[in-house]
């Protein structure tokens, strides 16, 4: 995901001292949304990014764990893989998977899973296993669930990072790698799942949360700059929008700095 | 009677054509150098088992050992596709692969259930997702307790397990740190165990994130430097993120995997194994 | 908002009435100063849960402070019998108890399922033995995979577990190496968790075998030099085996237990704990 | 257990040079039956006394497990409480019981058990729980069962050490605590037991060794200067009793010697 998006923000004035991209932005909404002293389930990429700059501005206390076995992580730098050195050095301790996943996903201690998809639907259920016709004969084969099955399951609260198209933002996903709210109320709880559910689908364009009753996805925010025709015309389905629509706040300068501080510490080279 | 053996020895005493192999190691410790030892003693028909295939299984299917793969997340962490497993498994080049998919946290559990001899493990898993139709050797049960209904997966036990380590003891007892993932499961689950280690060394000294495997069980043990790259060993070498990234560009034709293959494994001896040269 | 309070704090404000309590600890690192606070804030109606019993319990059943005792092996270790606890069950002194009793792999594996969320456990255990007609909680399943029968142990989720341990860091971590049983386990499983360590220190140094307990499980911590004497805590001392043997002589009669009660418990504050004098 | 049982041996001349007593036979015969390389479960008392005397003889890769956790351990002095600092000083490594009970011996990778018992019936179950007529109101609480009762089902072989009397050997066992033969064959295979059962009941009047097609025990060896009628009169069944039967060879100087060093390392006051 390079960073070399048009800045979609150009009109305001914060925007016009600060450009950003909407990477950045969507980086700093998810991170925006955690709390101080909560356990994230992270994984690697924009969440990583999200809760290290949480970390390092108005969170000092999030417990990081990965699915790797890290154990209240404190990175410096951008991990480039979930079992990424940093991740360990940086560790208070690292653990077995079958720990992680057994003791500390499986019985709801994590307060805030992060998920990321190729495909999500108006109630929240995410495919990040294949696109196209069959599971036998995929057009795109992604790679698959990995720990999202049971992240969506368990953590208390979940939030969704994925960039908002058509491609993507579908009314129907080809495979359900992990359930969100299914087909609706009581979908959850009848797959015997213990967690709330998605809590914010952060996009590139805004912030969508679960109507309470009906569990439909309605916008309920725009990034600074965005329209909401924008965004219905980057939906796959007849989006609602909240009444009482709000604007995520332009990023500060200090969130932005860090948030390049932080994509410099990658030492990935571009191939 | 020592256990210690070249990795030739090791692979040829204990990896035979048919078997179900589980190389593990999350992101760190990979066992790639055993894994180049098996497709150069061209093993075939391997039912492969691995929570993250990674390069290593990449280069195993596109290699023609596997014939069924059972995993878990099946990319190039970082990077993108593994380009040799969808060839395969979309193509059929050069064979046609099956595949058992399963998540995280499933797979992990089939290992523990393996490790402690029973039929089967519980958790609470793949729950609402699709996967439940598609995945064989899981099922659901009810708790005997309660009303729940709970996910159960099947044991699996693999021929043989092999993994990386940073160090190995003069009795042949195994010390590794770091991140270890499911690799103390994979190795009590397994039939037979093949440990490639950094180095041997007198004795233990203490670190954090340690686990011991006891010599009793493991059945050979390769002293292979380097033996975990690209992947990396947490105190001897970092993760070589340009490989993974290079990666992606010899796997996505056949023609520069087959030239890759011909130059970096067939025409190697299997002690020239030097990660960095490859 | 520190964790750390005094043994009176962490015991007041995390053991109520009626809870069912698991003090942990396999005969290494036993938190009998713990203990003895339950005892001088008089806690009753308690569900003690615990593989051995040992002293620690016996002295809380004596004391009167326990209903129910959930354990798997009752004995004073290298010694012989549990006289208070023996007192209680068979003649009701100071009150009838009830007991569940199960083997050590089945409570193990009642934290483990406790510790993993789930309604219950699998093993391969209590298979012939009598033990399956009288314990609470356990039952036979099939697995769905082949025609084994199988056992299943419902999960045991503590009120309270508490632990002693040798270090805390300035953060409230907390370090253990050494034998640490079912601890691990019995922590996870807890709604809250209180540790006593023999020292707070700046910063961990590796040992082998240990573990380490993340401040985010933990209710509260008390530093409690020797609070794990009589019996021991590795790197700090060693098993007071003849304090075992004589508790033999003060737990056989009513009045010599009522007697070490008053003197040693009710008469001393919990800050004056100092195992040696006891 | 105090060592100041009678000598039972006192007609042969090794005796005469070497007076031993009932507890050393015992010790010493329990750990000639131990190879070298086996994987044993080792409980306080005479089991241990009897591993590290094999493992100091003839048996120096025999590998000690614990169920306190210590694994590979090699103690020096004999430990008192099954969770003995010295026996996890001496470890290969020190684990959480969850890994012993399921992953060290559920599976049946040990390859001898050792069990002791309050007592014992002619198909080898025992009894560690009470004694008397009801569970509800025992005559004698025991301590139970700990780790007995899946040592005893899944160990490869299994030895119990146990002092022959009446009180012990006894027709009916008030509670079968953990199973040997159960009602004879096809017991423990209709109980879903993986590991064979005991091979040998070593008690300090002989070995007792279940007959192949009965499983009933039979005394297949005397300890030097015992009779047949003695053991008879010590056991509450019909015993059987083998045509070979055979007598112990008498403990060498060498392996008193060591038992009574280890037995010296004790430093457990006698109250």
């Amino acid at each position: 995901m390079a960073i070399s998006e048009i800045n979609r923000a150009g009109s305001s004035s914060e925007a016009e001292k600060n450009p950003w991209n909407s990477n950045e932005m969507m980086t700093i909404a998810a991170a925006r949304t955690l709390r101080d002293g909560m356990i994230c389930f992270v994984g690697i990429g924009i969440p990583s990014t999200a809760a290290i700059l949480a970390k390092a501005t108005h969170a000092p206390n999030l417990f990081l764990i990965y699915e790797s076995g890290t154990v209240n992580t404190n990175p410096q730098k951008l991990p480039l893989s979930i079992g990424d050195g940093e991740l360990a050095n940086q560790a208070l301790s690292v653990v077995g998977m079958p720990e992680i996943f057994n003791y500390w996903l499986q019985p709801g201690r994590i307060d805030m899973g992060f998920l990321g998809a190729a495909q999500i639907d108006r109630f929240s259920n995410i495919n990040t296993t294949f696109i196209g016709e069959s599971y036998e004969n995929p057009k795109v084969r992604l790679p698959g669930a990995g720990g999202a099955t049971e992240i969506a399951g368990a953590c208390k609260d979940v939030i969704i990072i994925i960039k908002q198209t058509t491609r993507t933002f579908v009314p129907k996903i080809d495979f359900i790698t992990s359930l969100g709210f299914g087909d609706g109320p009581g979908s959850r709880e009848r797959n015997g799942l213990i967690g709330n559910g998605p809590k914010y689908v952060i996009t590139d364009l805004g912030i969508l949360e679960p109507e309470a009753t009906s569990k439909e996805l309605v916008l309920t925010a725009l990034h600074p700059g965005v329209s909401v025709e924008q965004v219905i015309a980057n939906t796959g389905w007849d989006l609602k929008v909240a009444k009482d629509l709000k604007e995520s706040a332009a990023p500060t300068t200090e969130e932005l700095e860090r948030v390049r501080a932080l994509v410099a510490t990658s030492s990935r080279k571009k191939s | 009677m020592s256990k210690f053996a070249s990795l030739e020895e090791a692979i040829s005493a204990n990896v035979n054509d048919g078997d179900t192999i589980a190389l593990e190691g999350f992101t760190h410790l990979i066992p790639m150098a055993a894994g180049h030892e098996i497709i150069r003693q061209r093993k075939r028909e391997l039912t492969a088992v691995r929570l993250t295939p990674d390069l290593i299984y990449d280069q195993l299917i596109g290699a023609g050992c596997v014939k069924k793969l059972i995993f878990s997340w099946g990319g190039n962490p970082g990077v993108g596709s593994l380009h040799r497993f969808r060839d395969a498994y979309q193509n059929g080049w050069p064979r046609k692969i099956t595949i058992e998919e399963h998540t995280h946290a499933g797979l992990t559990n089939r290992y523990v259930a393996g490790a402690s001899g029973m039929p089967f493990a519980v958790l609470r898993g793949y729950f609402g997702s699709d996967l439940v139709d598609k995945t064989e050797n899981i099922a659901t049960i009810d708790s005997p307790f309660d009303d729940q209904k709970i996910l159960a997966v099947a044991a699996i036990n693999p021929d043989v397990t092999i993994i990386h380590a940073q160090q190995a003891d003069r009795q042949g007892n195994v010390m590794a740190w770091g991140i270890t993932g499911s690799s103390k499961e994979a190795v009590f689950a397994a039939k037979r165990v093949v440990v490639t280690v950094e180095e041997q060394v007198e004795s233990f000294t203490p670190k954090f994130n340690s686990i011991i495997i006891p010599e009793a069980l493991i059945s050979n043990i390769a002293v292979v430097p380097k033996g975990a790259w690209p992947s990396y060993a947490s105190g001897y070498y970092e993760r070589d993120n340009d490989a993974y990234i290079a990666w992606d560009e010899v796997a996505k034709e056949r023609e520069s995997f087959t030239k890759w293959l011909d130059q970096e494994i067939y025409a190697k001896s299997s002690d020239a194994y030097q990660g960095s040269e490859a």
